[in-house]
């Protein structure tokens, strides 16, 4: 009884403070400034208690966006593994979901959920800020149910 | 026999100050977020911050020298002793105490912080510390004149922490009679506690998290509720020795709001220094502490 | 400027285009160093070198912008083994654009210290931009 | 610091995630304590190879390519496109959609030089400012958002003309929004201007001399706060910029702060031709858009345009199908991140790397090629592969 105490305390106070880190691994930057336009006092992430840390080791939340490029995927799947365990990937926009524009290009290297497992997908070249902001809560929800 | 292991352990003691100080520094987080135009998180925000680290998982890199796991807990708890020597409330839960010995916790915390990031043998963490320690040499100077004159002037040579807050308490704020020495505490108080603009030994816009790059999980919830202790002892010691002591609980809460307020103020409007540039600003202000000082030897 | 760059290559090149202040000029291979330093002389600062295949050469424009006036030197070069002189020594800026078309499109500029290929990682093809890539060249 | 000292200075690899930088990029940094000795800047993870997607698309879905070339200059990117395809076929558009146009290109030039105030106090440190440039970003945003209804993205432009057309009955509500833009613009001048900590961070950081800007053909507000003034607008004048009357901003000093100087000038001076622009919008015609033919016959165009970075070149050649036979972009950040940072950072602190970084503003998904910078000396300590590789795994 008491180990579900606390597995329900952890699992709330996880939801309540996501800590995210963002990559972005070759796309056009329109999702990388719309993703850094979720830190401005507008759209504020830091109200549901996000922090942009720039450090694999402190994240939960990994937020990808772009269409992978050769070069750049060993150092994602390195990124992937150096980030400690209860961790959620979010692709965002159509890049990092189906390579979007870039599909035929010769230096991509696949959508994200070929390199790892992804949790929640983000349409949108590039997605308003309010659309993150609601897949990272979404993100959360599903963070809960996956430990229940 | 229980009536000081309640105070040791609970009310003023180690309860006390670690919730209070994960109260402070929500509230600095609040403050300085409200004073971007942005809503900020809730106050009580910490305490979620270091439940969700207590269960993450904890990653132990092979490089990592013998220290590694070792540093971060000794910090910690050698931050929370020298919180346990300060007089919150009149009341010093270890009994009677000499500034000399709550110096030492302060200065051997902050070094174990530093030895744990050279320990964790990242690139970044070594820099990090490297930097973290070269600051350390700049507020040193200016932190220690600033108590010495508050012990000198409060009439005794051998100071007592909890005396300097009685004799405030008779005749008047000691930063009152002795700005400069006040000043010079409060430059050493926002580069102990790597408040921008001194928070350089975590930029982490140069090197990645600074000293705990490599830290995740439990040893990370160390370093941070190290932090957050810092902050609330640094507030707690100026409450006693400068900003007219405190009898009662409520006094002390509400001038340590007001001393949080100011130092949030310093966080929004100050870029960072250069780790030069902040070692230079530290002797200048050391040295208008010692006119202060003059002043107290020469008696007027 | 653009009259007097036509005083100065009278002889060498021949303008074969004109649209808006765009001017091209077409040079062969052999006064291709001669024109180069006689346009390092009226300006410095090069543009673009752009590199195209078009199945039976290579040709490389060499764009400079300058007051009113865009100018585009268009050289043509065998393609199986494309070679030409560097222009870093007139214009070091030229390093930067000479680096991308030996990637692209395979071609040795003689002269060029450091001409490296940086561009794609390990597994990507190896010039891209060249036509049949599928002969295997 | 000669080259053979390098032996024993330490390298430090920084990125290609690194939250300095909104894109991915590697800089190999040769550290000697706290100084930098030099500098490797190794990108390519951003390229996409974009010229040979081109050639297997026609003129029409190429629009969409070249608007997803770089997030921040999204319209300058698909106007110099369509002017070059213009070009190609000899076609003259509308009056009223070159004005469109500019006012579209000027308001990119906006939110992008806000964008750079915020990532430039971010990397100082101060937070707060970033905040609220960004915070006055979303005004500009919110006007592009009401011309074209995206904020990034917008498809305005197409061969030919323009898409949409600016509501006029919201035109005063814009003009409300430009005057707050310039009172705050006033406000940054005086905060980067006269902030002694700014000062102490930026005032002689990454000189750029004046002779070099030419030599290694370094463009945009970079060459322009070293005394240099090339401006595209003014120099080969497209759209309607010789019918506004505006001036260029050049400032000699070359550091840091005269590259901050540059743009926040620039910014009064894009509300300025924005102001003009919506002012003299001409009257609708007949169309927005002239029809343009789907096939051109095998013809080569050239256009260059000013982007929010530099001069944006573009270089197009056509063989009579629908699909361009060859397609060159040679975007401003290319020249300037290849070309400045060997020359800025030898010799600076580390702590000082990010802010000089960011100060030539870089775009990396502009800049989709790669080059290893080593300007001057030609050989330097060869690090083998594994020792990095074991640097990095500890990252």
């Amino acid at each position: 009884m008491l180990f579900r105490l606390v597995e329900k305390t952890l699992n709330y106070a996880r939801k309540k403070s996501p800590w995210f880190l963002h990559l972005d691994t070759g796309g056009c930057n329109g999702c990388s400034i719309e993703l850094f336009a979720v830190l401005n006092p507008r759209y504020d992430i830091e109200r549901f208690g996000g922090l942009s840390k720039a450090n694999p080791r402190h994240t939960d939340i990994l937020l990808i966006d772009g269409a992978v490029t050769k070069k750049i995927r060993p150092r994602l799947e390195r990124i992937y593994q150096q980030t400690p365990e209860p961790k959620v990937v979010v692709a965002v926009g159509s890049c990092a979901i189906s390579k979007g524009i870039f599909h035929d290009a010769y230096n991509i290297d696949g959508p994200l959920d070929k390199i790892m497992p992804v949790d929640v997908y983000i349409p949108g070249c590039p997605p308003k800020p309010e659309a993150i902001l609601q897949g990272v809560i979404k993100a959360l929800q599903l963070w809960e149910e996956k430990h229940e | 026999m229980i009536e000081s292991l309640v105070r040791v352990l609970v009310y003023p003691g180690v309860g006390f100050i670690v919730f209070f100080s994960f109260l402070y520094s929500g509230i600095f987080r609040k403050i300085s977020a409200r004073m971007q135009h942005r809503i900020g998180p809730p106050i009580w925000q910490p305490f979620f911050d270091i439940l969700k680290l207590l269960g993450k998982e904890d990653i132990k890199p092979e490089q990592a020298k013998i220290g590694y796991t070792f540093w971060p807990f000794v910090a910690m708890i050698s931050i929370i002793t020298a919180g346990l020597l300060t007089p919150i409330a009149g009341v010093v839960p270890l009994g009677n105490s000499d500034i000399v010995v709550l110096i030492y916790f302060l200065v051997f915390g902050s070094l174990c912080l530093y030895l744990s990031g050279f320990s964790s043998s990242n690139p970044f963490a070594v820099i990090g510390s490297v930097r973290g320690i070269i600051q350390m040499i700049g507020y040193e100077f200016p932190f220690v004149v600033s108590v010495a004159v508050a012990a000198l002037a409060s009439g005794r040579l051998l100071l007592f922490p909890a005396a300097v807050n009685m004799y405030q308490i008779s005749n008047g704020w000691l930063c009152l009679s002795f700005p400069f020495a006040a000043a010079a505490f409060f430059v050493s108080v926002l580069a102990k506690v790597e408040i921008p603009p001194f928070h350089i030994p975590e930029a982490h816009q140069e090197i990645v998290s600074g000293y705990y790059t490599e830290y995740t999980g439990k040893k990370l919830a160390m370093i941070l509720i190290a932090h957050m202790v810092k902050l609330f002892v640094l507030i707690a010691l100026g409450i006693a020795l400068f900003f007219g002591g405190s009898l009662d609980i409520l006094t002390f809460i509400a001038k340590g709001l007001v001393l949080v307020f100011v130092v949030s103020f310093f966080r929004v409007i100050l870029a960072r220094f250069r780790i030069d540039h902040a070692l230079k600003f530290c002797w200048v202000f050391g040295f208008v502490g010692m006119i202060d000082l003059f002043r107290v030897l020469l008696g007027f | 400027m653009s009259d007097s760059f036509r005083k100065k290559i009278t002889g060498l090149a021949e303008i074969y285009k004109t649209h808006g202040n765009a001017v091209f000029a077409k040079i062969d291979k052999k006064d291709f160093l001669k024109t180069m330093e006689k346009t390092a002389e009226l300006t410095e600062r090069i543009s673009s070198i752009s590199g195209h295949d078009n199945g039976k050469t290579i040709e490389l424009v060499y764009t400079f912008t300058s007051e009113k006036l865009v100018l585009n030197i268009k050289v043509e070069i065998d393609r199986k083994k494309p070679k030409i002189e560097s222009v870093t020594k007139l214009f070091p800026g030229a390093g930067v654009f000479e680096r991308e078309n030996f990637e692209m499109l395979g071609v040795v500029f003689s002269g060029n210290k450091n001409l490296k290929k940086i561009l794609l990682g390990k597994k990507s093809p190896k010039t891209p931009l060249r036509k049949n890539i599928k002969e295997g060249e | 610091m000669k080259e053979k000292d390098v032996r024993k200075c330490y390298i430090l690899p920084v990125g290609p995630q690194h939250p300095m930088y909104v894109e991915a990029e590697n800089l190999m940094v040769h550290v000697d304590g706290e100084t930098i000795v030099n500098v490797d800047v190794n990108i390519g993870y951003m390229h996409r190879g974009i010229e040979e997607l081109m050639q297997r698309r026609n003129y029409i879905q190429n629009i969409y390519l070249a608007e997803r070339i770089c997030g921040i200059c999204s319209g300058i990117h698909t106007v110099t496109y369509c002017q070059c395809i213009e070009n190609l076929i000899g076609l003259e558009i509308p009056e009223r959609a070159k004005y469109i146009r500019t006012i579209i290109l000027e308001l990119e030039r906006l939110h992008s030089h806000f964008l750079f105030f915020g990532v430039m106090a971010y990397e100082m440190g101060l937070d707060t400012v970033f905040m609220y440039t960004w915070k006055d970003r979303e005004a500009v945003l919110d006007i592009l958002e009401m011309i074209s209804g995206n904020r990034v993205n917008y498809g305005m432009s197409a061969v030919g003309g323009v898409r949409r057309d600016v509501p006029e009955n919201r035109i005063p509500e814009m003009i409300k929004k430009l005057d707050y833009l310039e009172k705050r613009g006033q406000y940054y001048a005086k905060v980067f201007y006269s902030d002694k900590l700014i000062r102490k961070r930026s005032v002689g950081l990454g000189l750029l001399p004046k002779k070099l800007v030419d030599k290694y053909s370094i463009v945009g507000p970079v060459a322009r706060a070293s005394g240099v003034k090339t401006d595209v607008r003014k120099d080969i004048p497209y759209l309607v910029y010789d019918k506004i009357d505006w001036n260029v901003i050049v400032r000699e000093e070359g550091d840091v702060l005269a590259r901050i100087m540059v743009k926040i000038y620039e910014v009064f001076e894009s509300i300025k031709i924005l102001k003009a622009c919506l002012k003299a919008l001409p009257g609708l015609e007949k169309t927005l858009k002239v029809k343009a033919p789907f096939v051109i016959e095998t013809n080569e165009a050239v256009s260059v345009t000013e982007a929010p970075r530099g001069e944006l070149f573009y270089y197009a050649v056509s063989n009579g199908t629908d699909k361009p036979e060859r397609l060159r972009i040679r975007t401003p950040s290319f020249v300037n991140i290849a070309n400045s940072l060997g020359i800025l950072l030898k010799g600076q602190q580390l702590a000082d790397l990010p802010i000089i970084v960011a100060s030539i503003d870089p775009c990396f998904s502009c800049c989709d090629r790669v080059t290893l910078i080593d300007v001057k000396s030609g050989e330097r300590k060869t690090v083998d592969e594994a020792y990095l590789k074991r640097l990095e795994e500890r990252k």
